[in-house]
């Protein structure tokens, strides 16, 4: 986990593409060519990405209404994803699921799921899974600062805590549930002030910055895996955009956003791998190129994807 | 008379009653922020500016804290209206609905009340299988607990004044696609009926159906969203020379029964129509109910045109397909003749 | 063969299974304690003795935890059999159940398999409103959970075997009044059917009813409790000369409608009993498919016999008055003569 | 709240009262007299006892499934608890509610909750109702231990400290939440523990010396009627009988039964009093004549009362 292995480049190529991705995404929902609605990751790139550095794909992911990050992040195709935003066959989930469902069991990540909170339990029992069968496998669970307030949060965490489960906990706190800012919802500064309720570490760390967090969820993972148990992290994040679809952000301040925008973990991880030597302006164009090449390739891919039959809603109930 | 759609009638009817009666409040998630939504379909918008963070209360994302905070102020005495975002996180409350608010009054022997009203959004809507439900069927079998489906300006107006003067735990169902919310927070493929709404106070009463067109060859029951499939589809039928009834029940719990038998001792053929899915869906009550009850009046099969029996697929084709469409009403209609 | 009730025929299939198949695992509350009760029902009794407390895993008061722990599991490649105390707590956990476990497999495209069973004990047995209920109705109409109710013995083995097995979520009900539980967890005024059971090992197929006795003139469906209430009303039936058909679905999703119908297009009469509350009970939907697909053969109304719609009251006198007895299925026979 | 001013023999006859009338229930019900399930409360009277002290009759009391301590501290009338487990048309629920459902509005006790936890959001509530209203009433919750790992705890006990609402949780910690010791559900040490999580104010006291839990919950009651906020305690304590009707209680050691049984709460105040000079034996024994006479007239009222009528069922729906 020493800061010479951190592979930096390539977590800055993952938060690239997720970035680009869900701007692609805004725009092609703003054109309507994506129906439904959307809730953006953009600004929070860097938990996922530093999480998931971490994992195998046979390790777990749960996530939520929020999923686009999570699951490039643990390497679900973009175009299978972004075909089933198009609601076409080919998506990841047939178009069964839509944005707030997105997954790909095949590389470890499970539909997400959009009721606020209720993966938590979720996660403990994929764990419990891991553990039973014998395998050395983690299940990593994203959830918001919001569903730290749901009673499944607090059942789902003192299980996995009491039978010392395999399962990191990260909770994004992006300041703000919807329109609901945390004071309004939490008396106490911070959401991982909570593990001690149920006798698991919790971690606070600077969301917006890759390394710290990629830091830190190395050790919960390294924990989890040696049978040692869960830990809750809380990354202190926020998200450059809206909600979800065309939210007009008139519940936050104009400084708020401008200070946070200061943040952006991409440009600060860009600084810090010129500065690290790490790369050069060319080599983060290149980057840039390839995100986009493989951006288009995803848009192309689903727009030329078939939709589904419509009696194809019938299939998969059992 | 002024006119305005459903979620602009369901704000005049909180905003009425918490002008009248200092107990009612509103709570709920992203209800009353400034600069916010006023709930996920528009319906608080505002009001929190005229009656302040107190009494519009913005909660935790908790379910079941909304429904224990409702139930608890409503046994001591204040009057909540409280809402979900989605009807489906109703489930996330189960408990306290169905085994707390609707048995309080009967475990006490009568008397502790609890005067709550929760609304919740139905109906499918292009957002997957955990935002598209309908709810109605589950609670219509909870005794003790009211529950309303209106499908215009001027139902949702009147019911909701009524709910919240009742005594008792009532659950408001309202369609997406019929609130007629503006803005950011509108929805594509909504039908959004504009109503008419009288400038002067009124209620309707809870238990009292209507009959939305008359005829005299099948009666089709309907619901939210369904009442106007089946209007759009009596159109139709009427080109063929099928005269169509078309009943609105309003209020689910406590049913006008009779208004329906009425219906079908007169026509001799049902069809009943709902968003839900068949199995244990609220059509098969009508159904059982008119079976027993209007038995020998009956012509032909009872209908039921529902969704069939999967979670609501997420591609708009799909879902298309999932929600029952006028064509669907037409055809059973026809079968029966 | 041996004789057994069918809390006994529960163990054994729990047994059986989980030495067949090292994947399989018990979790719950008080199921597995040393000294404790084995669960409320006495089914897990002394389970944990041989398979240890890694697979009979006493669990926390936290249902929802308890159905997440048990979807993630499955989810993941076990095979978990939980359970709640009384099925009225599955309220608690209803989301886990009804949007999570049910709709799982959907929306993955059928990429994810959710292979959980869910045992849970209904029916009014003297403890009031909140340990009363009969739950199978709401969870008849969540599609993407399978429904079972066994009335016996061999039903309950059998069938929780072939639930074990199945790669989907299935609730199993099961009636208080049939457990057989001895010792301190027997039950007041309970049946107690003790039935036979094979020495070698079967299965019972999910989605296959039985005909429990046949007759020409009437059908009787019932599930749990009151197959056996529907068995003493036609003994009594036929000494007026009505010879009835009862017929016991066992799986109520997937419904054997074809038994169902079939016996009705013989006998041309039909009344479901059933111990839930009336409106939107299980019993409507066997009305309403009856309705339509055998509307034809039906000599005379279809009749169901449930609990009125009210919570369960405490006292005996009036639970016994709102559980339905022989005689109000005797009556209703009668009225359709 | 100075010891001087402490009612200690008002709570000795309470503490008596529910001692007496619970064991004759009991009996009673040994007898077959009393129908259902009883979940008897003997050995924690301490804890009602010292709490409601403190209780107007317009406060509120939520209880659970273990209410008839509650119920006779709180000032239900005896004789119409008995009458409601006599199942008779004179019970303070009208033989609709039953053992597990005591209660009486007109001294501030609702119908008891037996769905572990479920009171507890509840009692937010109605201590919002009481702030809303006005008045400078408290709402008190009692539960389990075990009722600490409920969604509904979670939930309930944030929206009570971020609205600083007038409501006093009391988790009568007995160390089983019915067959399972208390070390099996968490990994941490005291209930009391988790209101740090919540921002509120958390207090362990020895739930079976009722001068000790009377001391802690008047500071809380005080609290709370201040509009100060809501507090969390914890009272140790140990139930000298089964979980419900014929629990043989084969999961707890003899030895931690007799050490508990020698921590009455009962004898160990009679002490206390004698001690202090404000009572004799003479004064004990009258006051043991005056309990039972109470509880031999609650049960002939109970035996003496009508049942209902069979239709009653269909009454008090709405
Ligand atoms: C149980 C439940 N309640 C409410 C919602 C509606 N909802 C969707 S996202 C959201 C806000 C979630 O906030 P947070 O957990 O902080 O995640 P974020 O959106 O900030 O990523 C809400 C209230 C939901 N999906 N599920
Ligand atoms: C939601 C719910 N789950 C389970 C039960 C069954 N049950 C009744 S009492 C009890 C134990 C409660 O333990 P605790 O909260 O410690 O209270 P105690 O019985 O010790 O007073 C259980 C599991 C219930 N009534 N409600
Ligand atoms: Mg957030
Ligand atoms: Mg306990």
């Amino acid at each position: 986990m020493s800061n010479s292995k951190t592979p930096l480049l390539d977590m800055y190529r993952t938060m690239l593409t997720i970035r680009r991705f869900e701007e692609r995404c805004n725009y092609l929902f703003m054109q309507g060519r994506i129906p439904s609605t959307l809730h953006l990751y953009i600004g929070q790139e860097a938990v996922a990405t530093g999480v998931c550095a971490h994992l195998r794909p046979d390790d777990y992911l749960l996530s939520t209404h929020r999923p686009h990050g999570h699951a490039i992040a643990k390497g679900v195709a973009p175009r299978a994803i972004m075909a089933e935003l198009f609601a076409k066959s080919t998506g990841c989930c047939k178009a069964k699921g839509g944005s707030m469902h997105v997954g790909d069991v095949n590389v470890g990540m499970f539909p997400a799921i959009a009721i606020v909170g209720a993966n938590i339990p979720i996660a403990a029992g994929v764990g419990l899974a891991a553990r039973r069968l014998g395998t050395d496998r983690v299940a990593v669970c994203f959830f918001g600062d919001g569903a730290a307030n749901e009673g499944a949060f607090h059942e789902g965490l003192n299980m996995a805590a009491i039978w010392d489960l395999p399962v990191v906990y990260v909770c994004e706190n992006n300041l703000y549930a919807a329109s609901t800012p945390f004071p309004l919802a939490f008396k106490i500064e911070n959401v991982a002030d909570r593990a001690a309720a149920y006798g698991m570490p919790g971690v606070v760390v600077d969301g917006n910055d890759v390394e710290a967090v990629y830091q830190v969820a190395g050790e919960a993972i390294d924990r989890a895996r040696q049978g040692e148990g869960p830990t809750l992290i809380e990354c202190k994040t926020y998200r450059l955009c809206g909600h979800s679809r065309s939210d007009p952000r008139t519940y936050r301040s104009q400084e708020e956003e401008t200070a946070w925008a200061a943040k952006d973990p991409i440009p600060r991880l860009a600084e810090r791998l010129k500065e690290k030597g790490l790369a050069t302006d060319e080599t983060l164009t290149a980057i840039e190129q390839e995100v986009t090449a493989l951006i288009d390739e995803a848009v192309a891919f689903a727009e030329e994807s078939p939709p589904p039959e419509p009696t194809d809603a019938l299939k998969h109930v059992f | 008379m002024a006119k305005m759609s459903i979620a602009e009638a369901l704000r005049q009817a909180i905003r009425e009653e918490m002008a009248r009666d200092p107990r009612v409040f509103c709570l709920g998630e992203d209800i009353g922020i400034k600069g916010g939504f006023g709930g996920a379909f528009t319906v608080t918008l505002g009001l929190s500016d005229e009656f302040g963070h107190e009494r519009i209360l913005d909660t935790p994302i908790s379910e079941i804290g909304i429904a224990g905070v409702a139930i608890g102020a409503a046994m001591a005495g204040l009057r909540p209206i409280a809402d979900v975002q989605y009807g489906d996180f109703l489930f996330c409350m189960m408990d306290q609905l169905a085994n707390q608010a609707a048995k309080m009054t009967y475990m006490s022997g009568g008397t502790v009340k609890v005067p709550m009203v929760m609304r919740a959004p139905v109906g499918a809507t292009g957002r997957g299988a955990q935002h598209a439900q309908s709810l109605e069927a589950f609670f219509t079998h909870i005794p003790g607990l009211k529950v309303l489906a209106p499908s215009t300006a001027y139902d949702a107006k009147g019911l909701l004044k009524s709910a919240v003067r009742d005594d008792n735990p009532v659950l408001i169902f309202e369609h997406k696609l019929l609130y007629g919310s503006k803005g950011p927070r509108s929805e594509r493929g909504a039908l959004s009926p504009i109503g008419e709404v009288p400038d002067e106070e009124y209620l309707v009463p809870i238990g009292k159906g209507v009959i939305r067109r008359e005829g005299t060859d099948v009666t089709i029951v309907g619901k939210l969203l369904t009442v106007y499939r089946a209007l759009a589809a009596a159109e139709e039928l009427a080109q063929d020379g099928i005269e169509t009834e078309v009943i609105d029940p309003r209020t689910l719990v406590p049913l006008d029964k009779e208004l329906i038998l009425e219906s079908v001792r007169k026509t001799g053929r049902l069809v009943i129509v709902e968003e839900d899915n068949l199995t244990g869906g609220w059509a098969a009550d009508i159904a059982a109910i008119v079976a027993e009850e209007a038995f020998f009046w009956l012509d032909a099969p009872i209908k039921r045109v529902s969704a069939p029996d999967t979670p609501a697929p997420f591609a708009p084709v799909m879902e298309q397909f999932y929600v029952p469409g006028e064509e669907r009403v037409v055809e059973a209609v026809k079968s029966l003749f």
